[in-house]
């Protein structure tokens, strides 16, 4: 149907867009999608539905198990923008008798920013905090923005663009401390950092499957229940998930989710060493070119993202000449347009610096001989490119 | 939502470009313009070395994305052996018809006529060209 | 994991809550998963990327295909229910400067009825049509209910408890003639029945996969270009499917969905003709019991589902007697709870009635022997628990 | 969300019941009694054959969820050899913990010790049972 030849000679470093799926996952899936598997509605009461029923509930202690939660706090979505979405929408507006200020920062996700700007126009005030601290929010300066009628926080645990990683903890205490429920989005850290959503005092927590080698299409969202929080649903159904989020529940992608979410606690601390030593070769490979700059200091961002602006070079060009290597760029690739990246922006690089950035992100996949390979293309376009430029724009 | 599409030609021109450089400092007959700047997303000079008024070889510095470069290379390429006259005719819409430049990057294509256009424009001031 | 032999020897009459997947569709899927295959983000625009994107094209066109619609006139969303919300919500807030009152039934499906409560209480005017004509709504009755300030209908095509069917092109000639939108619930009838967007001139039309062989978790709402159906978003973020439908594209749901519905284009006449007459034999079978009624008159019901009440006994009793056989029950199932079914209950039946029914839903693997060991099954319990029950209850 | 879960002995009693039926009228002996109705989920039936204030046998007829039919069967088992002051002890809450009826059915439970106290207070009308 395509050519896949293509796919398979390429140099996969773009693992923090989305990963494979692990084979024991696929496995598990397709357990649940042929007529001898568990393909019943898990909401069925007779014996199929049952068996279908167990799977899903199977799969909720395993997600909840890697986040120290309790599966009565999991409800399955289809992917993190929709746990954003209801995290976001539904705990800003339950609380609207309280308060109608919310706080987040400029270098979320999408998924984050927009529903922070649906409510800004329907009558919510939104502060937009700037990363500080190294390209995160403070607990100082989140504390700065506070008031009296701030009712939610939200902040992502790692960045998707910089890798950068938040002081979940540290925010956490004091939103708590301030009877402010905090919103954390992990689709980024879940399964490579450390998460406990008590000791983080998170009240919900949004995941995604399909960054640790689990299914497009399936997500989480954590809503704690000690300490209660309560949400409104942002769409509306069959009753399923605690009434929170209607639809067939997909048991192959809930039960694939579910393995993947155990097996990255498996393998967790292992994956990330190895991960940080070759982000240590290849940061120091990329330095050799000379004119690079990691966008994020290394030492506070999770080591499998590399984000580096090259000087001297066009974007597009410098991606156009790495064929065979599959990287994210420093414009918003979601919508195949030029953008420069508004999380580069935020930290400070202009729009031409934000374009000439390439997120490396390494993955179970990436070996040493792939980094050795990048460096030798890069090293090559990068000059080659930076010869072609006219001097006034070096 | 789709990836930018790039014509063969473009693929071409980006990978191997055509007059790629510029002339040592002291060679005779050589003019030159320049236009855009980073901002611009395009930054590019043009060079031809000339014999009366024929261009004997066209080079180009470029700072931009491929669909630039390989303006700047195809231009080049059809630049040598040219007349001057004939080179002023040289359009903005030949350049992306024969690359295929999406709609987006019109822009660029008209800094590239722009440099060429000061080449030409420099040629003139040096009395090369007389109209 | 799960003790999958009692789904294996279970005789599944429940393809009208889910079905099986197609094992090419599994297939398909597979592709889409690992390593080797087109697992990219298909929004990323390096070639893994492109390669996902193409299979993602691809399954619009596939389900365009079945409906008469363009390519670009599909939004895939999470299933039917997510895309019943889009549309009504989404419409239905769009055109809240041209009026507040919205129109549908109270048979439909709860991922039409709950939207609409929604919007109900955020100030809208429901209508609430009881259908009135065989179990259905007539296009006289609706034409009663329009008002200058209507601005939606949504009418299911065929109903997922009664399997009756609307005359959707005389509803849809009727709307569009009074400059209302018209949406469509086709999460039961796609693939099953005849479906052309534009002959019966339907703005908007909900689907979901897994009633058709593909995969839960995934489905689509058709909107029209032409004339041009305009809608607000339910969720917010990266801007995917024209802005309306945010979250990574799940490349392996879409592809499964695609196929299923191109293959359910070329086997849909022969598959309902055979299961016609299966049903056929289900009833004379049924009926030679005695003291039963079928909900929703055959001739206006579509071919695979048979909604039967038996009177004299008990709706869960005559469940639990079924060991064995998956079907679902008069009570709503979706809870586990033992409500009864709405819908009957708008066909006129009462409390116990509706209990007591069943229905059964015939599918791509229903055989002659299976319709037999059912009407065997069920002729022995429904006698023996009418004998065990007093006479004043009879 | 769960499907309902049924005990072990709820699944035997109610496909194979202890006493399913009615005594032929003029047997010697049998008292009975009522409970519930269609609109409850319930509907039961007692009867009891006496020798003096001695239960020889119980039967019943139920149209009722699988607990019920169970309960009542698990009743009819037990009354068997009971003394009539002995079965005026059988309480709901013994019912429901031998066959772990979920909460939302105890509903059920109190009809079918609503039928055995009918059943029991025939009996002391007709002066089987002296207090
Ligand atoms: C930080 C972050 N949040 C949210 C998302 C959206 O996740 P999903 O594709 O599951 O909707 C992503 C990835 O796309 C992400 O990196
Ligand atoms: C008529 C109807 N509408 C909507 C739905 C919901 O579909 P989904 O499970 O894809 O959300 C169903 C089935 O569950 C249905 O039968």
């Amino acid at each position: 149907m395509t050519d896949s030849s293509a796919t398979a000679k390429t140099i996969y470093l773009d693992y923090a867009a989305t990963t494979p799926v692990d084979s024991a996952v696929v496995k598990v899936m397709v357990e649940c999608l042929g007529e001898d598997g568990d393909f019943a509605n898990p909401s069925s009461v007779h014996a199929p539905g049952v068996a279908a029923r167990v799977r899903v509930e199977n799969a909720r202690e395993q997600v909840a198990g890697l986040l120290g939660a309790r599966s009565g706090e999991i409800i399955f979505t289809s992917g993190a923008t929709e746990a954003d979405n209801l995290a976001i929408r539904g705990a800003g507006l339950f609380q609207v008798h309280k308060g109608r200020h919310i706080i987040t920062s400029k270098s979320e996700h999408r998924a984050v920013l927009d529903p922070f700007k649906s409510l800004e126009k329907e009558g919510f005030e939104v502060t937009w905090l700037v990363p500080e601290d190294h390209g995160r929010v403070s607990a100082e300066q989140l504390q700065a923005a506070l008031r009296p009628d701030t009712t939610l926080v939200s902040l992502m645990h790692v960045n998707n663009e910089t890798g950068l990683v938040h002081d979940i903890a540290a925010l956490g205490q004091l939103c708590r401390s301030h009877g402010v429920l905090f919103h954390v989005d992990a689709a980024q850290s879940a399964g490579k950092l450390p998460i406990d959503v008590r000791a983080m005092q998170i009240d919900m927590m949004s995941f995604s499957a399909h960054k640790i080698y689990g299914p497009k299409g399936i997500g989480a969202l954590f809503v704690s229940r000690e300490p209660r929080c309560n949400l409104y649903p942002v769409s509306y159904g069959g009753g399923q998930e605690q009434g929170l989020r209607p639809g067939t529940l997909a048991t192959h992608q809930i039960a694939g989710m579910g393995l993947a979410f155990e097996l990255a606690a498996g393998r967790m601390q292992a994956d990330q060493q190895r991960l940080h030593e070759l982000r240590e070769v290849l940061w120091s490979g990329l330095q050799a070119i000379g004119g690079v700059t990691a966008n994020g200091e290394l030492e506070y961002s999770a080591p499998n993202i590399l984000n580096v602006s090259f000087q001297g070079v066009e974007g597009e060009s410098l991606l156009f000449g790495l064929d065979g290597i599959a990287v994210s760029s420093g414009s918003a690739c979601a919508s195949g347009s030029r953008e420069p990246s508004y999380v580069l922006r935020s930290l400070g690089l202009d729009d031409q610096a934000a374009q000439s950035s390439l997120r490396f992100s390494l993955g179970r996949s990436t070996s040493r001989d792939d980094i050795d390979v990048v460096v030798s293309m890069l090293s090559a376009q990068v000059r080659r490119l930076r010869a072609l430029a006219p001097d006034w724009v070096k | 939502m789709n990836a930018p599409a790039y014509a063969q030609l473009v693929r071409q021109h980006f990978s191997r470009p055509v007059g790629a450089g510029c002339f040592e400092p002291g060679v005779p007959g050589v003019v030159q313009g320049c236009a855009g700047s980073r901002e611009q997303g395009l930054a590019v000079q043009f060079q031809c070395r000339l014999d009366g008024e024929k261009i004997l070889e066209a080079r180009f510095l470029a700072w931009g994305c491929p669909h630039s470069i390989a303006g700047a290379s195809w231009l080049a390429e059809r630049l040598a052996g040219m007349g001057l006259v004939e080179a002023a005719r040289i359009t903005g819409n030949e350049v992306s018809a024969a690359l295929d430049v999406p709609a987006d990057k019109l822009g660029s294509i008209l800094i590239l006529e722009d440099a060429l256009g000061a080449c030409l424009e420099n040629a003139r001031q040096r009395h090369y060209l007389n109209e």
